[in-house]
């Protein structure tokens, strides 16, 4: 593998970029002058190796490796409004691998080791926080799923284990783990390296570096239409056909990849292509209560209820729950939402009643049937699609961007992302995620 | 809180009812292609625009039905019409 | 229907059945009640509760005399209503009920389950109980929109119901399983304005 | 700056012949009746009430309203109080937050030493390496989390929630909401008016006597109109279809009370939030707002300092000049920004002002430097409903661009006027929003089933012909030529935003989360518009061009308790629930159900009920009753057998796959008559199977005469099974034949059963023994339990509980949906592959199957999941469920334990699973890698049944 330090490469415009460090903050506070760009604002050209569509994580994670991994630097990351204005930037943070399947979990145990050297790897600290991630079960058949999962990680080497209400208590005293709960809390699937990250630290971080090597990166630059030469369908796009280039708000490039990482958006990108995909979009919506001084030492999910909660550094609870009940662009947000999450929290943790909840927000998500994602080659030649993201691709972020790299770059499919590719719903092989499906994050 | 229009009920909280999803028709079981019938299955339009979905009133009059709504501004158009839905998805 | 056959039973030691509605009165409920008159409670679990389905414009549904979202009180005290486009219930003592259900035309009547056991039914009266169910209830209970009368289905908290506005009273009807839930929710909302739990 | 209470006041809010006591830090102190925390303690001289969250610089109040930053107190277990808007009350223990040791001695103002490092985002670029050092350094960055201290042991106090319906809400009681809730009123709409602070008024409350008069006149019309008039409550969020929340904090005997209001029409009055100017030193103790001044003084008769300078651009700051003289403080100079006039610093020890430099340069000795630059709109409503607001540069601040038209915004948001323009503005708003209400109700009402017939064709929408409100003239001040704060809360400097600007982050979403300005407690209630505006001087573009970050709800933050309301969770409980827990059940939690887990002893149930006989409450057992001439179609439909000829009397069971083949549920069907069936679906299952069936009747075969009715609370059920079973029941049942020639298994009949009528009794048996299942009319469900036990006291009846059932099921080798299988388990995978006919010409599911079955692709085949029965080789050892099946010695998983027991009939071990096809053969020796590690060995078994897997004692 290359040399990922940011020490050794200069980027495309000749400068490299300033590092970050307590001896350059302390430099720059004592010459009070500022730190450059981390990343710079070039026009538009008309031809690039790649286009990239969507400036999130996943976006800009594969720009990256495509230059420090394959050498591709010529490409051109374009987002419609800002980076991290999707899901990237909306998310709760949380980072696990104690997923159901073998395939699962190699892949996102994968990214968190990326996750792991990140901050080293990019120069940003993302502030990753390996706190311990805890989802609860409430009967008996949430812990035999907990269990299931609990050994097929122990088999990939996940510490993953189930535990019991005492040493829940122990670890989130918080929790009322007593059994005249409503809804008792009977075990839970205990994952110690999951935790959260500082999630607009890794989409700056990715962009910064992707720039360092070359990579542009195009805000405020709406896809329109997606050309496409060759296929089957009216105006000869879809299946058979061949990518030429995208049409933006601000031109239109040519380039022989394209590939979609809108995620949300990602079924109207594929249309412009004149793909079909097996995707709903669904709001998925989040809330944080005013700043108290910190309480819960680990992540908490419970999936019977619906609802997540973690603790930030800067004393905020982030709330978060299961997906809106109907297909939606529309990230208004719900009163509903608010209501069963308080509801639901206070049912985990009665002592909170008191916070207070300062803002909720909304993300779309991308949902597949069997709560994996769609990632690789379509029918259309050049189009590729890392999408499918649902309400847990945060955490998948390094890895799709490291293999969809190596997808673009070798023009095959790679291993880890073999089970995902889009051709599973033809065929009638979907993977086993849904065999147990279960909220998570 | 959606207020969808019950062809039956008349304007109802969408708490009342269940989202079925886009409505499509099923192809017949014994002609269809895998590749049809998996499409019938799995695939969606999921467009932002008007999208035509299957809504079940579930505390109310238990009629299924179809409406036209528009999946940016949540707006609904047309009298809604009793009828078809996507039957797979349980 | 609440009745047994004449069964003999004196030989073989069986006692004879007593019908129990859902509604368990618990402290927790009956503590609640102040007598205040406000809002009351009354279980009538023990009426009947006969379902009907008819084709649209047959014969039965004519004479049942009622339209989905309407009721009405015959002279016998039925209430008839039209819960859903081609449902309607009989609801009142098993005698009356009888009665209203053999003046009925068989020309449309396509099926007819009693479920007088599969539903708790409460009787809401008083002059809160429309403050009471705006807190339980989404519907919109001002006379325009849900005058006397008026019949339809909601979640009430949290639990599908039936609700009818029949004369100065609300009936409101679960499956009888939620019944315990649905009093005990109905008491908590209603204490604020007085309660009277009924007999 | 030196504070008192000064003489009584006409406009005073306080009674002061009621003395509050309250403690600060530990300090008995006192106030009057209507002061809030806030004006007491500045009553008290208490000034410096908490530290920054940065810098931990001293802070003092600025606005004296919600929004003021710096005035989060502990109060007891509550955190976060906004002290400067909280009523005071009697016995308070108020305390400073994020201060250590003290708000007077603060350590971690060191921090302001080294200020100039901990620019915006000064996290990113630290601690990176070592890596492994910064859990370490995470700990000690999240002791500065600011915010006040949850107390665990908080009691989930009494909070509530209600609907209302109203034709108008009216967010704002200032002059202008309230006129729009009167004319509304008078027009005939029902109005719902909704004030955040304790009183109506709005900026009226701190003016003069015939300011006051007249929100005395306006609040008697309220109250004669009879509107519903909500103080301390605040409108907290506008969602779809103007579905409205409103926090209510002044309902008698609740702590807070969530209105979720359906209006028909909003009207926005939310008024104007005074900006704060920034200039070096503008979060010095000692710089307060004009509105702040003015309400201190005029409201709670505290006087703010002795020697003031005022910074005014408008009336409010005027005013306040003229209050501060009439309150005997001297007011050294009056700098007004209209013509020029500057401020550029103040200077002090940190906790105090003491001069202020002006912008010709000179200074004035002050304590006190009094600002009025400007408004922000608060159009977070609007912003919700979907408007965007827009800049207009010669009002200097941001205005509604097109909110929907069930929408309407008046007041100073839209513009500015005189007392008499403001309500006659608000006036006409009330008008047009009970005439759009009426148009909305006309359509409601017209639409709905249940409603009232309305009257006549349906009324035009009415346009909106308000005569607009004129945009007065303002100095856009928004930075002086120094630098100063933004963002008081999160202790962002205009420096900070420049900076951050100049990385990179500078799109307005960048820089507020790059540097948090805005995300705050107040939400940019305060600093958005200097936010905006710091960054457009950055990029040297307009404040329009730059645009402002969202505003989401809620409007002010609302408690979680209140969010909450009451808790209450639906729970269903069968008959005899009490029964059991009277008699020593042990209750399980399933869905919502309450049910019996065991009595004591499961084993010792078990094997009674193999003996002699045992009673089970299965009545959540779902349950349909399917009536008409289509069902044997319908069920040919839904399950994947066949049942044509199911006769009467008959029951059979079967599997229902979604259409990807998938199992959905299973359960028998019996044919109680000719047109009549009964259904049976899991427990769980019960609700989607219904939901599923008329899916199929409504959509796809609409002309199918089928009527299904959900019986499931209808019937209680009872199995009474062992080989005693048919004894007890023909003690209860004397006119039941059950003669096992001619009641054989699986066959149904209705009977009487200890007198009950109506009784539907069949012949299956989960459990594996002889057994009837009795569903009887709930209403006598506990009578007939009573005489099972009674009836079946000689036979040696006992009742038994879900866990018996599971462990009889499993020596039985019944498999479950959705413990034995899962999401990906299609129908043939189950062993049941006998029940699935292809000939029938149509079933849920066909196609899928059809292709599972042809496929004979042998390396598909062989790995296709098998649901098999296993027995371990050492039968003591009891495999957990979910236990892996791997590939000998290696890793590889090929299957998994799904149910496992000791079972007390064999006495050993057996288990269920799904492995494989390719190991699945009789005989096989599997591993099992047991939860601690070890790797046993089990044999694949022949039949799914580890007892009696002929169904002798079924049959029998
Ligand atoms: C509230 C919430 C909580 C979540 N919590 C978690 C969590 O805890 N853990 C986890 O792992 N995951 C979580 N997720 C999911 C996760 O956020 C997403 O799966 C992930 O961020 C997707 O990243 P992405 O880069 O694929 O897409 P995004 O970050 O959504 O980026 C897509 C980009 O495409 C751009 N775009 C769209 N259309 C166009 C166009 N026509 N032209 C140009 N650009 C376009 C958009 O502007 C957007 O920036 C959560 C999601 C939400 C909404
Ligand atoms: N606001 C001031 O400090 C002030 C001072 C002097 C003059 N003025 C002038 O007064 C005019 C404004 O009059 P007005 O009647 O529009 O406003 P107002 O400021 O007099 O009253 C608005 C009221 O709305 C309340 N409010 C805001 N949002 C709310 C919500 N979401 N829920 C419940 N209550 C909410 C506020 O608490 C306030 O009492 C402007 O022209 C302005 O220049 C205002
Ligand atoms: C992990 C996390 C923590 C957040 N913490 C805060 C916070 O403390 N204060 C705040 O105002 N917003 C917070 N937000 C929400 C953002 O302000 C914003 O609402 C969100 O990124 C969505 O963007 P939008 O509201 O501009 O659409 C947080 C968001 C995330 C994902
Ligand atoms: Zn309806």
């Amino acid at each position: 593998m290359a040399d990922r330090s940011l020490r050794s490469r200069r980027n495309g415009n000749g400068k490299g970029p300033e590092r970050y460090s307590a001896w350059g903050l302390l430099r720059k506070g004592l010459a009070q002058e500022n730190w450059p760009r981390a990343w710079r604002e070039v026009p538009l050209r008309d031809t690039y190796d790649a286009v990239i569509i969507g400036g999130g994580v996943h976006g800009l994670a594969t720009a990256y490796y495509l230059a420090v991994n394959h050498g591709i630097t010529n490409v051109a990351v374009v987002d419609k409004a800002y980076i991290g204005s999707g899901g990237s930037g909306r998310n709760t943070a949380i980072v696990r691998s104690n997923y159901l399947t073998p395939e699962g979990v190699a892949f996102y145990d994968r990214s968190l080791e990326l996750y792991n050297s990140m901050a080293s790897d990019l120069n940003i600290n993302v502030m990753f926080s390996e706190r311990g991630h805890l989802t609860l079960a409430h009967n008996d058949g949430a812990v035999r799923t907990m269990r299931w999962r609990a050994e097929v990680n122990k088999l990939q080497n996940i510490d993953s284990s189930v535990i019991g209400p005492d040493e829940i208590k122990k670890l989130v005293p918080s929790l009322d783990t007593t059994s005249d709960a409503r809804y008792p809390i009977m075990g839970a699937l205990y994952h110690p390296p999951g935790g959260i990250i500082r999630h607009d630290a890794v989409v700056w971080g990715y962009a910064r570096a992707a720039d360092h090597y070359g990579v542009e990166i195009h805000q405020k630059t709406e896809v329109l239409d997606i050309l496409v030469e060759g296929g089957s369908g009216p105006d000869g796009k879809g299946p058979g056909g061949k990518v030429t280039g995208v049409r933006t708000s601000k031109g239109d490039i040519s380039a022989p990849i394209v590939v979609n990482c809108t995620a949300g958006w990602a079924s109207l990108i594929a249309s412009m292509a004149g793909i079909k995909l097996p995707i709903h979009t669904r709001p998925l919506q989040a809330a944080v209560t005013e700043p108290v001084k910190v309480f819960l030492p680990a992540v908490v999910v419970s999936g019977s209820l619906h609802v997540y909660v973690s603790q930030t550094d800067r004393g905020e609870l982030v709330f978060g729950a299961a997906v809106d009940p109907f297909n939606n662009y529309n990230i208004a947000g719900s009163l509903d939402f608010t209501e069963g999450l308080a509801g639901h929290i206070l049912e985990l943790m009665p002592g909170v009643s008191k916070m207070r909840l300062l803002r909720q927000w909304a993300g779309l998500c991308d949902m597949t049937p069997d709560y994996s994602p769609v990632m690789g080659f379509t029918p259309v030649e050049g189009f590729l699609c890392d999408v499918g993201w649902g309400t847990y691709g945060f955490k998948a972020g390094p890895v799709s961007g490291e293999t969809m790299a190596e997808c673009i770059a070798t023009n095959q499919t790679p291993k880890l992302i073999a089970p995902f590719a889009l051709d599973r719903f033809p065929e009638g092989t979907l993977v086993g995620e849904k065999g147990a499906a279960s909220v998570g994050h | 809180m959606l207020i969808v229009p019950c062809p039956h009920c008349g304007p109802r909280n969408s708490s009342d009812l269940r989202y079925v999803g886009e409505s499509h028709s099923r192809p017949d079981p014994n002609t269809a292609t895998p590749e049809q019938w998996r499409d019938y299955l799995y695939m969606e339009d999921n467009p932002a625009d008007w999208l035509k979905e299957t809504w079940y009133c579930r505390s109310g009059c238990r009629r299924y039905f179809t409406l036209e709504r528009h999946t940016g501004s949540n707006e609904f158009r047309n009298p809604p019409i009793p009828g078809n839905k996507k039957g797979t998805k349980a | 229907m609440v009745n047994t056959t004449d069964l003999d039973l004196t030989n073989s030691g069986v006692e004879a059945p007593t019908y129990r509605t859902s509604v368990v009165v618990t402290p927790a409920t009956s503590g609640l009640a102040d007598g205040g008159g406000g809002v009351a409670l009354v279980d009538r679990g023990d009426h009947t509760k006969l379902m009907l389905r008819c084709d649209a414009g047959s014969a039965a549904a004519a004479a049942l005399g009622v339209s989905f979202g309407s009721s009405r009180i015959t002279d016998s005290g039925v209430v008839i209503t039209g819960l859903r486009p081609d449902e309607y219930w009989l609801i009142g003592t098993a005698e009356s009920v009888t009665g209203e259900r053999a003046g009925l035309p068989a020309d449309g009547l396509r099926s007819e389950v009693d479920l007088t056991h599969g539903r708790t039914l409460i009787e809401v009266s008083g002059p809160k109980a429309t403050g009471m169910l705006e807190k339980v209830c989404g519907l919109d209970f001002s006379d325009a929109m849900t005058p006397r009368g008026a019949a339809t289905s909601a979640s009430v908290a949290k639990v599908s119901c039936d609700i009818v506005r029949a004369g100065d009273s609300y009936l409101v009807a679960c499956d009888r399983s939620f019944g315990q839930y649905l009093m005990e929710s109905l008491a908590d909302a209603a204490r604020e304005f007085g309660l009277t739990l009924g007999d | 700056m030196s504070t008192s209470r000064l003489s009584a006041r006409s406009g005073e809010v306080i009674d002061r012949t009621k003395t509050v006591p309250f403690t600060w830090n530990g300090r008995s102190l006192s106030g009057y009746d209507g002061d809030t925390i806030g004006s007491a303690l500045l009553a008290n001289n208490v000034r410096i009430v908490s530290r920054s969250m940065k810098y931990h610089r001293p802070r003092s109040y600025m606005s004296m309203d919600y929004w003021d930053p710096n005035a989060l107190l502990q109060v007891g277990d509550e955190p976060n109080v906004r002290s400067a808007h909280r009523r005071l009350e009697s016995g308070m223990d108020v305390s400073a937050q994020n201060v250590w040791p003290s708000v007077d001695r603060d350590i971690k103002a060191a921090n302001g030493l080294v200020g100039r490092f901990l620019t915006a985002g000064f996290y990113y670029k630290t601690f990176i390496n070592p890596q492994r050092l910064w859990p370490l350094y995470e700990k000690v960055l999240a002791t500065f989390a600011p915010g006040g201290k949850v107390d665990l042991d908080t009691p989930h106090g009494y909070y509530d929630k209600r609907y209302a319906h109203p034709d108008v809400v009216v967010a704002g009681g200032g002059p202008a909401g309230m006129a729009a809730a009167i004319s509304a009123a008078e027009a005939g709409a029902s109005v719902m008016l909704v004030e955040h602070e304790y009183g109506l008024g709005g900026h009226l409350r701190w003016g003069d006597d015939s300011d006051r008069a007249i929100v005395a006149e306006m609040s008697q019309r309220l109250i004669d109109l009879g509107v519903e008039v909500l103080v301390d409550s605040t409108v907290t969020g506008r969602y779809d279809d103007n579905w409205i929340s409103i926090a209510q904090r002044s309902h008698p005997g609740v702590i807070e009370r969530l209105i979720k209001a359906r209006a028909k029409i909003l009207v926005v009055a939310a008024g104007l939030i005074e900006r704060p100017y920034v200039f070096s030193g503008n979060d010095k103790p000692g710089v307060m707002l004009s509105g702040g001044v003015r309400r201190l003084v005029n409201m709670y008769g505290v006087r703010p300092g002795s020697r003031a300078v005022v910074l005014t651009a408008n009336e409010s700051g005027d005013q306040a000049a003229a209050d501060l003289e009439a309150a005997g403080v001297s007011v050294v100079e009056l700098v007004d920004a209209r013509n020029g006039g500057g401020v550029t610093a103040v200077e002090g020890s940190p906790s105090q002002v003491e001069s202020v430099t002006l912008a010709d340069g000179s200074t004035r000795e002050a304590d006190l430097l009094v600002t009025a630059v400007g408004w922000t709109a608060p159009t977070s409503l609007l912003n919700m409903s979907g408007d965007r607001p827009s800049y207009d540069a010669s009002a200097a601040r941001f205005f509604p661009s097109a909110p929907p038209d069930t929408v309407l915004a008046t007041g100073g948001m839209v513009g500015d006027g005189t007392l008499d323009e403001l309500v006659g503005h608000g006036t006409a708003t009330g008008q047009l929003a009970a005439a759009r209400a009426a148009v909305t109700a006309y359509r409601l009402q017209s639409t709905t089933a249940r409603a009232l017939p309305v009257d006549g064709p349906e009324p035009d929408w009415p346009s909106d012909q308000r005569a607009p409100l004129a945009h007065r003239q303002h100095p856009e001040l928004y930075r002086s030529s120094t630098h100063g704060m933004v963002d008081f809360s999160e202790d962002v400097s205009s420096k900070d935003l420049v900076a951050a600007a100049a990385e990179g982050f500078d799109s307005v979403e960048l820089l507020k989360r790059f540097t948090t300005a805005t995300m705050g407690p107040s939400q940019g209630k305060l600093e958005t518009v200097n936010t905006v505006a710091v960054l457009a001087e950055a990029r040297g573009e307009t404040i329009e061009q730059v645009g402002t970050t969202v505003w989401r709800p809620p409007y002010a933050p609302i408690s979680l308790g209140g969010l909450a309301g009451r808790i209450f969770e639906p729970v269903r409980r069968s008959p005899m629930q009490d029964w059991h827990e009277a008699h020593g059940a042990t209750p399980l939690v399933a869905g919502a159900w309450i049910r019996p887990d065991h009595y004591g002893d499961a084993a010792e149930e078990v094997r009674n009920t193999r003996r002699n006989v045992g009673i089970i409450d299965v009545s959540p057992l779902g349950k349909l009753d399917l009536q008409g001439p289509d069902v044997p179609q319908l069920l040919n439909l839904l399950y994947t057998n066949k049942w044509s000829k199911l006769p009467v009397g008959g029951v059979r069971y079967g599997i229902m796959c979604a259409e990807d083949g998938v199992v959905l549920d299973d359960g028998v069907t019996g044919r109680l008559s000719d047109n009549r069936y009964l259904m049976t679906t899991t427990s769980s299952g019960a609700a989607s199977v219904w939901e599923w069936a008329e899916n199929w009747l409504q959509t796809e075969r609409p002309s199918w005469k089928v009527d299904v009715t959900p019986v499931t609370g209808a019937y209680a059920s009872i199995n009474v099974a062992g080989p005693k079973s048919r004894e007890l029941i023909g003690r209860l049942a004397p006119e039941l034949d059950l003669d096992p020639e001619r009641f054989k298994y699986m066959q149904v009949r209705t009977a009487t059963v200890a007198g009950v009528d109506n009784c539907v009794v069949w012949r299956i048996g989960f459990t594996g023994e002889l057994s009837y299942e009795v569903h009887v009319p709930a209403g006598y469900a506990l009578h007939l339990w009573l005489q099972l036990m009674e009836q079946g006291l000689d036979l040696g009846v006992a009742p038994f509980g879900i866990e018996a059932q599971r462990i009889m099921r499993l020596e039985k080798g019944h498999f479950i949906v959705g413990q034995d299988t899962d999401g990906l388990t299609k129908a043939p995978s189950t062993g049941m592959g006998a029940l699935i006919k292809m000939d029938k010409e149509d079933f849920v599911g066909k196609p899928e199957l059809a292709w599972e079955l042809e496929n004979s692709d042998p390396d598909v085949l062989k790995r296709r999941p098998a649901v098999v029965a296993l027995q371990t080789l050492d039968p003591q050892i009891v495999p957990e469920e979910a236990s892996q099946l791997v590939r000998g010695t290696t890793t590889e998983i090929i299957g998994r334990i799904t149910s496992s027991r000791m079972s007390p009939t064999l006495g050993r071990s057996i288990c269920l699973g799904q492995i494989e096809q390719q190991y699945a053969d009789a005989g096989n020796i599997v591993t099992i890698l047991l939860t601690d590690g070890r790797r046993i060995e089990a044999e694949v078994q022949a039949h799914h049944a580890h007892y009696d897997p002929e169904g002798e004692r079924l049959r029998g």
